[in-house]
């Protein structure tokens, strides 16, 4: 650590403000790195990490305030200005080509030629060049394997092998560990640790706390487009960094739930279900009134049960059964038709049509109900009130149902879009899979209250959730995955974080036992 | 993950992928059957021979479908090089026409990409439109006449090298420097990355608006060179020259393995359609078949190639499958 | 985009009024009509006859078979589809319900009801080639346009065979009875039948679009096909009913033209496929689906009608026709690009 | 905004420069519309230069509109050219029964119709047909051939080029080529019927890879003269372009008597051409119109015999062989 202190900052930001449509949402943001240090970022979303960034990467221009690079001023054109300055970012969502091979996705900007003026590939060079890349971030494939055959954390050390093929001194990391396995966070981890001996700045932005505590020097905490705290790792705790970020106790997150007096009848039985290489011999009930937490590490097999319970994918054995029917064939529709709904973890891709209304988006799934006569003329009137019912009763903040364009809205008004579409339709079983993913602290909460509500009304509620914290706030039974299968129960009354997680962990530790 | 989702299927897996070079050996054996010269090298050369027009601009047509975008006006941009070289025939010797030509083929192809990238109307649309005008253009410089070709012009379409017919030259260069250009340069691969996504493209740095440009271009250069070839062989062209042209192109691009929708296939696919639909043609004339059935053949073996290559597709994708769920999230 | 073009915008202040009219009429769902008129304005001085009734008739009574073909490719393209053998079926539709009315072929002659076997015929060959395309893209995965292209190709040459191997000329079926005949020629006080015909054609897709359950799911569909499977839309059985209602509507367009022209050719429609759907892309319609309306295809269709009339009634010769045509079609895609950037900006 | 007041001074400016070219109509004179569903050979290109060369002389006014072979379209120009009311409507439409109601459209607005070169089918409406004899025309072409060939003994396998299979002249002249060679099938075997669709390089590929079936062919007809180029080129590739009376040439017949016809002839490369006597075709359709006018009423098809030029008779009947009159033309001019 002294090492890294005793060298001088070779970047630095000092009161960077930025605002949108008039609304600051950064506020004199100030920060330095010293080669070799790993900072970390941590805030709630919307709390101002990604716009820093974004300055940072150039992606974004800043309002006020000034970064310095070397002493120089420093004031990106573009991403590729930084870029080019040695400021690399490598997105959540990763920005590969899946169609090309691995070392053509890290020279695509240009590829090194054979010789001056042939505008020929050295194919001899960029291999070489490639091996060397991806040996720097331990990664075992052939520089020509195409990218679409990699896993997600293969993925990932491309990029960071991309980063440093263009020299990078500062690499921004953006919850670069949502979609890797553990072992590949591990490896993600020994990676940066090798970056950072070699003199390379790390910015890394994370939700999880437990993370950001292990692997950085320095830590940021934001709330509200303020900066609320840095210290160094020895002065911090995960405790500490939740009070700065929320700027409450935990308690307060999670309204208050009244858990059911005695369980209601089962509204979802699941046996046996099984689908090779995904999920093995399931089985659980959900009952009436019942929040049901499903927790796993990523890769574990959460989403991939919800969307087999939902028949958007196939399984080879086990039974389901809907309320009072035995489900022969699983499909949305007829899901659906049982009083299921679905939503997904993925809302840009699957949960909404982002150039259509609010309100088309709402009546999508319940549009059966307002067809009258043979034609299925659909009954505007009603159809109007009951979508205009439902985004009241979930709070979407926007001017016109029927003007505004989904695109338009704040993640935590999209997802109120898609929760309102399947509450339109009446569900007597909800699958909410992530459903607080990239919103906000306030949309978060909202969620929360429409969640215990529906329950209250009689639902059962099967709640996917990284969060550990968010299940046992939430839930009154968590159901922990791993490798496919499910491996605990805890009941509201043993809720214990440590337990959950070790069950999450289960197959890490039988390998390193 | 590939090897666990189909345990013993490689030889089906093998017969799929190979389906269409499959296809075509049936084809082979068929019409070999049924007429013995069918088989002979001379009608091969000749197969090749016929091809190489519609696989000339094909090959341009596979840079501006690998990038996601259409253009329907290559017919008529043969139309409007032949009109144009009726004119600077009659002052300029060829080695000064053909150039020319080339380069107002290039320019069609400029004048589309503009549109298209500037004012961003959707490349259908503005090729739809520029096929029209390219059309009233050409028959304005011809003067609605045909226009006819000195002796020259015509030597040089039966003109062999080396033994190999000059139309198979030409064929074999432009493919060569495309297939060199879309495997061999940082352009080419580029073209594939914009077709792949072109906003990550803008973010890695690549100049999308210059790469468009550049393939509708070449779109345009590669129907000039393919106009010319074609006037080589047909000696004239009436009014009707480069007519509906780009629907065996297309026909011929897609029917190689390149995607629609941008980011997939590449020319040596295309070559392969456009001499597959070819030696259909020539099958049937070889086997004296009753004129009435060609379309009806052609559009059933361009089908079943189709099918085969989209189920081949699908089985492919269900084997990706949870890869790309889990990136998604 | 907005960040560069916003101070331009402030110093062009003091003269707001005049590019607000310009601009609203740039953004209104009525820029295809608009255009329509002006062009109409600028001939008329050139020739006078194109603003009589006698010719606006002619355009609205020439125009409703393209205008009910079109229609059906409209339902195809808001599913980001897209239907080439729309020509084909005309073509083939045309033979084939011809050959049961006529001496040639004579299917049905001996039925009694020759006519209602005809048209039961026009419409079986639309749906049965729009079912065989739906099935493809839907059940196959084949795109769209490449199955579309391969039917049209099939079928062009099939209406030709059954042509040739039917007719003692080989080249079309006559004679076709004066009452079917009347369908497309025929007239109630003054007004075409056709006329009545693409009405209720537009009638009921406008209804099925814009009020239907079904036509909600399309546009679903279009937007986000995966969106709209999670949401319980049956997509396959949408997506094939699409083309099976393009079928239908190419079906009903050849009855018309068939009607029209007294005859069944195997040639009908084989040069109208870009005018199809350049007629509904230039009224608005996304090839990339999701948006569209039957009242865009209108216009659209309109529009086209009324530059194909200005320029017949001129006379020029064909290098002007093609140029002026793909001009007026360019100069409408343009604006249409510069209204988005507009709407995108406001 | 500028952007858009500039595009929209381009297109106004546009439409009236395409306005320009339209003449006031004079008073007093006639106006006549010309139809034509394509140009695509040189038939059709020199058969409206002659009309508008003809008309002029006349003082009439034309007015032009191309179908593009799509006969709904051609059905929209005829209502044009009425609404227009021209006084006399000369029309090559694509199909013969498909051009019915507009004739039915012309007598209800009382303006004389006049088809060029192909008929309507048989209906109740009037018009007047001109009409070169296909068949007969055809059928004397092939006639002299098949004597040549017998003549010179031996078997002859022959090639003919069809034109577009939707085309009603195309057929005739098929069906001519068949009545004479049907008839002397001892002598001659057609190995290749070669759908050209009036396409160039359909008809050269075709007939390529009909010559690489039967690489003996030596009878060869075409359906119309515009294929003699790409005709050329394959002959030459398969080196069977030789002058008549040297060893290895194809006894060759061509039809419509265009420029590449005569020069062929003259040079020896094609033995016998049918001949439309276009001059005569536009005198028969311009005087029907006069005769119409003049309120009498010819009858509906009126034939234009045609006649068969071959090498021996060429000197004697050129003048009447329109492809001359261009040829000359051409000579001239360099």
């Amino acid at each position: 650590m002294n090492d890294t202190e005793a060298q001088p900052a070779f970047f630095a930001a000092e009161g960077l403000c930025k605002s949108f449509f008039g609304v600051q949402v950064l506020h004199d943001m100030t920060f330095s790195l010293h080669p070799g240090q790993v900072l970390g970022l941590v805030g709630e979303n919307g709390s101002g990490k990604s716009t820093t960034m974004n300055i940072m990467g150039g992606v974004l221009p800043m309002d006020a305030g000034r970064m310095t690079l070397d002493g120089a001023d420093y004031r990106p054109r573009g991403p590729r200005d930084a870029e080019s300055r040695g400021i690399a970012f490598i997105h959540q969502e990763l920005n590969l080509f899946r169609n090309l091979t691995v070392a053509e996705n890290l020279f695509i900007a240009g590829f090194p030629k054979l010789a001056r003026g042939l505008p020929f590939i050295d194919r001899a060079k960029v291999r070489v060049r490639t091996q060397e890349l991806l040996s720097s971030v331990d990664l075992d494939v052939a520089p020509n394997t195409p990218v679409s055959r990699l896993s997600q954390g293969e993925r990932q050390l491309v990029e960071i092998a991309k980063a440093l093929g263009s020299n990078a001194r500062i690499i921004i990391f953006d919850e670069p560990t949502t979609s890797l396995t553990t072992r590949e966070i591990e490896r993600l981890f020994d990676i940066i640790g090798r970056l950072r001996r070699q003199g390379i700045a790390i910015i890394y932005i994370s939700h999880i706390l437990g993370d950001v505590l292990r692997l950085c020097d320095d830590i940021v905490v934001l709330r509200d487009g303020h900066r609320v705290g840095r210290a160094p790792r020895a002065e911090m705790t995960v405790e500490r960094m939740i009070s700065l970020m929320v700027g409450r106790t935990i308690d307060q997150i999670y309204p208050p739930r009244d858990p059911p007096m005695s369980p209601g009848a089962p509204v979802l039985e699941v046996r046996g279900l099984s689908q090779r290489g995904i999920v093995k011999n399931i089985g659980f009930d959900l009952r009436a009134g019942e929040v049901l937490g499903l927790s796993g590490l990523m890769g574990a097999g959460r989403s991939e049960l919800a969307r087999i319970l939902f028949g958007m994918d196939p399984h080879e054995t086990g039974q389901v059964r809907v309320g009072s029917t035995a489900m022969t064939t699983l499909s949305p529709a007829n899901c659906m038709a049982h009083g299921m709904a679905f939503l997904t973890e993925d809302r840009r891709a699957e949960g909404l049509m982002m150039e259509a209304s609010i309100a088309d988006n709402v009546a999508l799934a319940s549009l059966p109900q307002f067809g009258r006569t043979w034609m299925r003329l659909i009954d505007r009137t009603r159809l109007g009130d009951e979508v205009a019912r439902v985004s009241a009763s979930v709070q979407i903040k926007a001017p016109d149902l029927q003007r505004t364009l989904v695109k338009n809205l704040s993640g935590g008004n999209q997802q109120k879009a898609v929760i309102g579409k399947w509450l339109l339709h009446k569900p007597s079983v909800f699958i909410l899979d992530e459903p607080t993913r990239g919103i906000d602290v306030g949309a978060k909460y909202e969620v929360y209250k429409i969640v215990n509500r529906l329950a209250a009304e009689g639902a059962g509620v099967l709640f996917i959730s990284s969060e550990i914290e968010e299940l046992t706030g939430m839930c009154d039974r968590i159901l922990v995955m791993a490798h496919g299968e499910i491996r605990a129960e805890f009941a509201r009354a043993a809720f214990d974080r440590e337990a959950i997680l070790r069950a999450a962990m289960w197959h890490g530790i039988k390998e390193v036992a | 993950m590939i090897a666990r989702g189909v345990p013993g299927n490689r030889t089906t897996l093998f017969l799929l992928q190979n389906t269409p070079v499959l296809l075509f050996i049936v084809l082979i054996v068929g019409f070999g059957m049924m007429s013995p010269r069918f088989l002979s090298l001379v009608n091969f050369v000749n197969i090749v021979v016929q091809a190489a027009h519609i696989g000339i601009i094909a090959i341009g047509m596979t840079f501006v479908l690998l990038v996601g975008g259409i253009d329907l006006s290559v017919g008529a941009n043969m139309y409007v090089v032949a009109a144009v070289l009726g004119l600077f025939l009659q002052d300029l010797p060829l080695s000064v026409s053909f150039p020319l030509v080339i380069a107002i083929g290039v320019s069609f192809g400029w004048v589309n990409s503009w549109f298209i990238t500037r004012l961003r109307v959707p490349a259908f649309i503005v090729t739809l439109s520029t096929l029209f005008v390219g059309r009233g253009l050409a028959l304005y410089f011809s003067g609605n006449k045909m226009v006819g070709f000195s002796p020259s012009v015509l030597s040089l379409g039966r003109a062999s090298y080396l033994g190999v017919p000059s139309a198979i030259w030409a064929f074999a260069i432009v493919f060569v420097v495309a297939w060199l250009t879309l495997s061999q340069t940082t352009f080419g691969r580029q073209v594939y990355a914009v077709g792949a996504d072109p906003e990550a493209s803008a973010k890695a740095g690549i100049d999308v608006r210059r790469i468009l440009v550049a393939v509708y271009c070449i779109a345009g250069g590669c129907a000039a060179i393919g106009g010319l070839v074609s006037l080589s062989q047909v000696a004239v062209a009436s009014s009707t020259f480069g007519f509906q042209k780009e629907f065996p192109v297309i026909a011929a691009t897609v029917l190689g393995g390149t995607s629609l929708f941008g980011g997939r296939g590449g020319v040596l696919g295309t070559v392969f359609g456009a001499v597959l639909i070819q030696t259909v043609e020539n099958g049937l004339v070889m086997t004296n078949a009753d004129p009435y059935l060609y379309p009806l053949v052609i559009s059933a073996i361009i089908f079943i190639a189709v099918l085969v290559d989209s189920s081949r597709s699908a089985i492919l994708e269900r084997l990706e499958r949870r890869q790309i769920r889990v990136e998604r999230g | 985009m907005s960040t560069t073009t916003l101070p331009t915008e402030r110093a062009a202040e003091p003269a707001r009024r005049r590019p607000r009219i310009a601009e609203r009429l740039l953004m209104s769902e009525y820029l295809v009509l608009a255009l329509t008129v002006l062009y109409v304005l600028i001939l008329w001085p050139i020739v006078p006859s194109i603003a009589t009734r006698a010719t606006m008739l002619d355009v609205l009574a020439a125009m409703m078979p393209l205008l009910v073909v079109a229609i059906g490719q409209t339902f195809v393209l808001i599913v980001a589809g897209i239907d080439l053998s729309a020509p084909s079926i005309l073509a083939t539709a045309s033979v084939v319900g011809a050959s049961m009315m006529t001496d040639d072929g004579g299917f049905a002659l001996a039925s009694g009801i020759p006519i209602l076997a005809g048209i039961v015929a026009f419409v079986a060959v639309g749906l049965l080639i729009g079912l065989f395309n739906g099935l493809c893209t839907t059940r196959l995965g084949m795109p769209a346009f490449i199955v579309t292209l391969t039917t049209m190709m099939f079928f062009s040459g099939f209406a030709l065979f059954y042509t040739a191997a039917l007719t003692d000329d080989g080249s079309s079926f006559g004679d076709l009875p004066a009452s079917f005949v009347a369908i497309g020629q025929g007239t109630v006080a003054g007004v075409p039948y056709s006329l009545g015909v693409a009405a209720v054609v537009m009638g009921v897709a406008h209804l099925v679009l814009s009020r239907t359950v079904f036509g909600r799911w399309l546009y679903a569909i279009g937007r986000n096909p995966r969106a709209a499977a999670i949401s319980g839309v049956p997509v396959r059985r949408a997506v094939t009913w699409a083309f099976v209602i393009s079928g239908l509507c190419a079906a009903i367009a050849s009855v018309l033209y068939t009607g029209r022209l007294e005859t069944g050719t195997p040639v009908l429609g084989q040069r109208i496929l870009l005018d199809i759907v350049g007629s509904a892309v230039i009224g608005g319609v996304s090839l990339f689906g999701g948006t569209g309306k039957v009242t865009q295809t209108l216009y659209g269709v309109l529009f086209l009608s009324v530059v194909d009339k200005g320029l017949q009634l001129l006379g020029l010769d064909l290098a002007s026709v093609f140029a002026i045509k793909g001009l007026v079609i360019l100069l409408a895609a343009v604006l249409d690009a510069l209204r988005r950037r507009l709407i995108l900006r406001a | 905004m500028n952007m858009t007041r500039r595009t929209l001074t381009v297109g106004a400016l546009m439409a009236a420069a395409a306005g320009l070219p339209i003449m006031v109509k004079a008073e007093g004179t006639k106006t006549v519309a010309l139809l034509f569903d394509s140009l695509v050979s040189p038939f059709w290109v020199s058969g409206i230069e002659i009309m508008r060369q003809k008309a002029k002389a006349k003082g009439w006014t034309t007015l032009e509109n191309i179908s593009n072979f799509d006969d709904n379209k051609q059905f929209e120009q005829v209502k044009a050219m009425i609404s227009r009311k021209v006084d006399g409507i000369l029309i090559i439409q694509t199909d013969a029964k498909a051009v019915i109601p507009a004739i039915r459209a012309a007598n209800e607005a009382n303006i004389p119709m006049v088809h060029f070169n192909r008929p309507p089918a048989k209906s109740d409406a009037y018009s007047v047909a001109i009409q070169a004899d296909n068949r007969k025309i055809m059928q004397d072409t092939v006639s002299f051939l098949v004597d040549e060939a017998k003549k010179q003994g031996g078997k002859y396998k022959a090639v003919i080029l069809i034109g577009d299979l939707g085309d009603v002249n195309a057929i005739q002249r098929r069906d001519g080529f068949f009545d004479v060679v049907n008839k002397n099938k001892d002598i001659i075997d057609v190995v290749g019927r070669v759908a050209t669709e009036w396409n160039a390089d359909k008809a050269f590929a075709g007939l390529t890879n009909a010559i690489q079936a039967n690489p003996d062919v030596n009878f060869l007809v075409t359906s119309s003269d515009f294929l003699h180029p790409q005709i050329e080129q394959v002959l030459k590739s398969a080196d069977k372009w030789h002058k008549r009376g040297e060893p290895g040439h194809v006894l060759f017949g061509g039809f419509d008597g265009d420029e590449g016809a005569y020069a062929r002839l003259q040079d020896g490369y094609l033995d016998a051409c049918g001949v439309q006597n276009l001059f005569l075709e536009v005198d028969m359709a311009f005087g029907a119109f006069e005769d119409l006018w003049a309120g009498k009423k010819p009858d509906k098809l009126l034939l234009d015999p045609g006649f068969v030029i071959t090498q021996a008779s060429l000197a004697d009947k050129r003048e009447d062989m329109w492809g001359y009159t261009v040829w000359k033309k051409m000579q001239k001019a360099g």
